[in-house]
């Protein structure tokens, strides 16, 4: 199992992100003027600032040449995880549907949230729950960081989204400090492949420096999905 | 020729800036101030007026949440 | 001046003056220039000789600090300070001042201020691990209804952004700082930035140029008329009016440049390609090249024809004075000259190659064919006049005493509330929640965990870090404050479970020409250097920031409280017991440790009270100190304690306090009182030695063979109860959290 | 009435969104793209647009690096 996990100019948790999925499985940088994607099973977008987030975050990376082969490697079924920065170069993309926008307290905030696992049957959360949380509730305790952390779709969009359940983490009672709707702190495609989210799995994946470790789960649904495990 | 691109949150999307200044005006002393509303401003040289709209569409704007307005100006800059 | 030196096509003395040189200055540049100097020329050694570049009236001070030690890898003299951590790995750390254009622009003052101290650390071949920063302000004021805000909320507000901005974007996270409020700093504010790099040691890079006939590449952001300000006096001689409105001072930062300019510069490095590299800060071109030249006893040629411009029509003077951000000059040899030119490529940095090391010994700037300036290296970097200064010991009061806002009569509960709300007091969460702390997943204790922030280095050691200050008490003893600043970062790190490994400072201060001033800093680093000693924590780096002072007026105004600023980094040997500040377990013992004798001379109650500062701080045994510091450390380092926590402003109760919301648990503490006692002293006396632990009883007594160890209670509950002889002072944890979160209406 | 404010990086003042656009913008297939700047774009309902100017100075926008230009548009919005 082979992560990809790309690098912009401005990205700033692009080995964050490379250390996580290593964790898991193996793992490479690759560079965003680069259209070879070097055989990876799933491609990670990460956190940062790719182009300053100048303009609007994510609007220049997702016409990187490495985001383009990114999107043909999702329209063909590829899992890819889009995290903060990454999530809106996703959106950006039209990968996923929606759009991010400035946080309802108009500031960068760094806050360790609480996430509810809104749906346990997805490549990117089977493993949540699961390892070690025997009976405790469906939540995750990771940071989230970011300025431009407010997920929001129109109505009709959200309707949709909600009816196909693509709807996959929710911020706990209280912690949606960014003013998302309905809560949502992660989304996936219809299709189930793309997924991504404002807080930080890869901040969350040992204890000595994350908090915690259930971002760790994250990584590990995808490499069980890229395994086989459960198709 | 100079091109200039006005860029607005689009009507009914929670506008949190806009409402932060709303707040702020009347502690200064400013009153009778309404919907205030703050959007980017994007000014250009461009060759070919015609690729604007395209480049809106695809860079400048993100049609999901924003409304923009081309205005086209006299000379260059 | 000699009249020869006048001539009709040059500037002239009343440049030189508006340019900040004294006449005896000038009169010696127009020696070491054999006639009196061109434009360029003149710019370039008023700014070389300038306070900022030259330390004139802090360099024989500084020399008399401690540098060495067994640690000790870089000192000062270079872009920041370095320290071995083991494993082949340097730490490079330094702190900058950057007041003045936070006092202009708060948001862009303060962003390129940790902009600056970022390039100071890659500057050396060290990868950005960690920002902290040191903030003062004025008075904010009642915290609600105050009309108008005073604009010590604006700069506040300002200076949190722009070092949220800056830090955040570029991917290095913000672990500490401080912020106080006093009305000293109204006028001028302090915006102080800290960073930390490692590196591997072989592969540190020094700012020496070196190599004749190697080429110098500047690299990073073209250059416009950034911070040209002060020179600006030199062109309106030759530009028309109305020009002078397009010079704007402002320098504005861009982090995602600096990203790309840090990225490249350390795979430049990495790939072999440099042989000096040296970041472009206060001065510019100016500075940075003629310190290379002079680091390495060479001369430099160098073209400013070549230099990449933002704006159109710069004169050569601007070019060599321009403070644009982010950028970086290197040196090359010929032959790398395109693969530099290639990586640069890579990351998207403009560069260009301006110039050559030369065997001559001067620096010679070209605009294109004609010599535009030529100087002595020597005289512009190292033949500026030191001076003496004139301390006087003030015999009247410095400073006016603060407004009184706590009544005389308040009760001990009361006393603690409005201690907890106070500005210097309340917790920062909505500051360091503008911070991303996380960031390279090393942050092992974020702010609010341990009385340090805790950084591992992957081999299962890890760094403590922690930068601090309390000018109030630097005023009431300028000796004793500051060997107190340097104790209390001392102890942050025992908190945490750190030793020492070096030091780092930013003295600022008023203006160093007055006597009672030039008392205040001279006393001042006679502090700095005995508790330095003291403690084996070599200063290894630091900056000074002098002038800090506006006309008095009733309300503000005179001196800054000489602030100087201590930035400490030690280490732990296993991050997994790196030490935590909050009471953690029902049950644990509670104990009061250390040589602490607390007064309220310069304590934060005396200035709710409105009280006057004392003439003088009570003497400090540092040894007795040390050695509490050396036994919590100790402790914590083996696992023995539940929570460490050194008690600072607002005393044993406020530190109480603290340790059961960090925790979240409540606390039982009985403490004795001494006949006729003042209660108010045992609860709120400030002083250094003394820490707060709590543990298993065994954990906690194995502290006594060392040091004071009285045992005070125990942790559990939901509320902080505390008894002093028969006075009795009760708060839940839900009322002191309520009271600490006073600073959030600042950021509304 | 209806007013709209133009807030734009002062000449000379770095302008780091408008730098980075146009360097973006030839890899995404626009060229002939040149002097990109990036400001803000306030618009808001006033009763007394005598006052806009100074709404601007004291909180709209920040006179030290940016200027503004003030737009009376017709009607109300
Ligand atoms: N208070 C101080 N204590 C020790 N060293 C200092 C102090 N102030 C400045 N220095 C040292 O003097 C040198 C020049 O400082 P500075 O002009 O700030 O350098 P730079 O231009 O690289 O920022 C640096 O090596 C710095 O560490
Ligand atoms: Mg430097």
């Amino acid at each position: 199992m082979k992560f990809g996990v790309l690098q912009f100019p401005g990205s700033c948790d692009e080995v964050d992100a490379l250390q996580a999925a290593r964790k898991v499985g193996d793992a490479e940088l690759i560079w965003h003027g680069d259209r070879d994607l070097k055989g990876a099973d799933a491609i990670v977008v990460p956190g940062g600032f790719s182009y300053g987030d100048y303009l609007r975050a994510g609007a220049i990376a997702r016409f990187a040449p490495a985001m383009e082969s990114v999107i043909s490697f999702a329209n063909g079924g590829g899992l890819v995880l889009g995290i903060c920065n990454g999530f809106q170069v996703l959106c950006e993309a039209r990968l996923l549907p929606g759009a991010l926008l400035g946080n309802a307290n108009r500031r960068f905030t760094f806050r360790q949230v609480e996430l509810e696992v809104a749906d346990h049957n997805t490549h990117f959360t089977r493993a949540c729950g699961a390892a070690g949380r025997e009976g405790a509730d469906e939540r995750l305790s990771i940071p989230a960081k970011h300025s431009w952390g407010r997920y929001y779709s129109s109505e009709e969009t959200l309707k949709g989204i909600e009816e196909n359940g693509q709807v996959v983490l929710r911020y706990a009672q209280g912690q949606n400090f960014n003013g998302s709707v309905a809560d949502i702190a992660g989304v996936r495609n219809e299709a189930g492949n793309v997924f991504g989210l404002m807080p930080h799995p890869e901040h969350a994946v040992d204890e000595l420096v994350g908090g915690s470790a259930d971002g760790l789960q994250i990584f590990e649904s995808m490499r069980l999905s890229v395994e086989g495990a459960y198709v | 020729m100079r091109a200039r691109v006005l860029i607005r949150p689009k009507a009914g999307i929670l506008d949190p800036q806009g409402e932060a200044v709303e707040r702020a005006l009347p502690a200064l002393g400013f009153a009778g101030v309404a919907n205030v509303h703050i959007g980017r401003l994007v000014e250009l040289d461009v060759e070919d007026p015609s690729q604007i709209k395209e480049m809106c569409e695809k860079l400048l704007a993100n049609p999901l949440v924003e409304d923009y307005e081309v205005q086209l100006l006299d000379g260059g800059s | 001046m000699s009249e020869s030196a006048e001539r009709p096509d040059r500037p002239g003395l009343q440049d030189a003056l508006a340019l900040g040189l004294t006449a005896a200055e000038y009169e010696l540049v127009c020696e070491h220039q054999e006639g009196s100097p061109n434009q360029v020329e003149l710019a370039m050694y008023s700014l070389l000789w300038s306070e900022h570049c030259a330390y004139k009236h802090s360099k024989k001070l500084l020399r008399t600090l401690p540098t060495e030690g067994p640690h000790v890898v870089m000192g000062p003299g270079e872009n920041a300070g370095a320290v071995d951590v083991g494993g082949g790995l340097v730490c490079a750390f330094k702190v900058e001042s950057h007041n003045h254009p936070s006092a202009v622009e708060p948001f862009q003052g303060a962003a390129t201020g940790v902009g600056g101290i970022l390039r100071d650390i890659f500057a050396i071949g060290a990868r950005p691990i960690a920002v902290l920063d040191s903030l003062r302000f004025g008075e904010v004021g009642e915290m609600t209804g105050t009309h108008p805000p005073p604009r010590s909320r604006y700069l506040l507000d300002g200076a949190v952004r722009g070092i949220g901005h800056y830090g955040n974007s570029i991917g290095v996270p913000t672990v500490g700082g401080e912020v106080y409020f006093e009305r000293p700093y109204e006028q001028n504010c302090l915006v102080n930035a800290m960073a930390l790099g490692l590196a591997e040691r072989e592969k540190l890079v020094r700012s020496a140029a070196a190599g004749v006939g190697n080429a110098l590449v500047l690299f990073g952001a073209r250059t416009g008329r950034d911070g040209i300000g002060g020179a600006s006096v030199l062109a309106s001689a030759e530009l028309g009016e109305g020009v002078q409105d397009k010079r704007p001072t402002v320098q504005v930062g861009d982090p995602f440049e600096e990203k790309k300019l840090l990225e490249c510069s350390l795979e430049l490095l990495e790939r072999g390609l440099l042989v000096a590299l040296q970041d472009l800060g206060a001065a510019g071109l100016t500075s940075s090249a003629a310190e290379m030249a002079s680091k390495g006893d060479v001369g430099i040629d160098l073209d400013v024809a070549k230099v990449p411009l933002r704006e159109d029509g710069m004169e050569p003077f601007e070019i060599m004075v321009s403070e644009s951000q982010e950028r970086m000059l290197c040196v090359v040899e010929p032959a790398n000259v395109a693969a530099v030119e290639a990586l640069c490529e890579k990351w998207e940095v403009n560069s260009a190659a301006i110039g050559t090391v030369t065997d001559t010994n001067r620096m010679r700037v070209f605009a294109g064919e004609e010599l535009a300036g030529d100087m002595p290296v020597r005289a512009l970097v190292d033949e500026c006049p030191l001076y003496d200064l004139q301390p006087v010991k003030p015999t009247e009061p410095v400073y006016a005493p603060p407004e009184a806002t706590l009544a005389a009569e308040a009760s001990p509960r009361e006393a603690l509330l409005a201690l907890l709300a106070s500005p210097n007091i309340a917790s920062r969460r909505p500051l360091f929640e503008q911070y991303d702390a996380i960031v390279q997943s090393r942050t092992v204790r974020r702010p609010e965990q341990a009385d340090a922030a805790v950084l591992a280095l992957g081999d299962g050691s890890a760094l403590a870090v922690s930068v601090d200050c309390n000018g109030r008490r630097v005023a009431a003893d300028p000796y004793t404050g500051t060997v107190e600043a340097v104790l209390e970062c001392a102890a942050n790190l025992a908190c945490a479970g750190a030793e020492p490994l070096g030091t780092t400072n930013n003295l600022n201060f008023g203006n160093p020409e007055k006597g009672h001033i030039a008392w205040q800093l001279t006393e001042s680093v006679r502090g700095l250097g005995d508790a330095c000693r003291a403690l084996g924590a070599p200063i290894v780096g630091g900056n000074v920031s002098l002038y800090n002072e506006s006309p008095p007026t009733r309300a503000s105004g005179g001196p800054i409280y000489p602030t100087p600023v201590i930035g400490m980094v030690g280490r732990l040997p296993d991050a997994s017991h790196a030490g935590r500040l909050g009471f953690s377990r029902d049950g644990d013992t509670v104990a009061l440790i250390g040589p602490f004798a607390p007064s309220l001379a310069a304590s934060e109650l005396a200035k709710l009270r409105g009280h006057e500062l004392p003439d003088g701080l009570p003497e400090i045994d540092i040894g007795a100190v040390h050695a509490a510091q050396f036994a919590i450390r100790g402790a914590v380092r083996v696992g023995a304690l539940s929570s460490a926590h050194d008690i600072a402003e607002g005393g044993l109760a406020t530190a109480l306090a603290e340790c059961c919301l960090a925790g979240g648990m409540g606390a039982d503490v009985r403490l004795e009182q001494a006949a006729g006692g003042d209660p108010f002293v045992a609860l709120f006396g400030e002083g250094p030695g003394g820490f707060l632990v709590s543990g298993t009883p065994n954990g906690v007594s194995s502290l006594g063979r060392r040091t004071p160890t009285r045992v005070i209670g125990t942790v559990g509950g939901s509320s902080l109860l505390l008894t002093l002889g028969d006075l009795t002072l009760s708060a839940t944890l839900t009322e002191l959290a309520e009271a600490h979160s006073a600073l959030a209406e600042l950021f509304g």
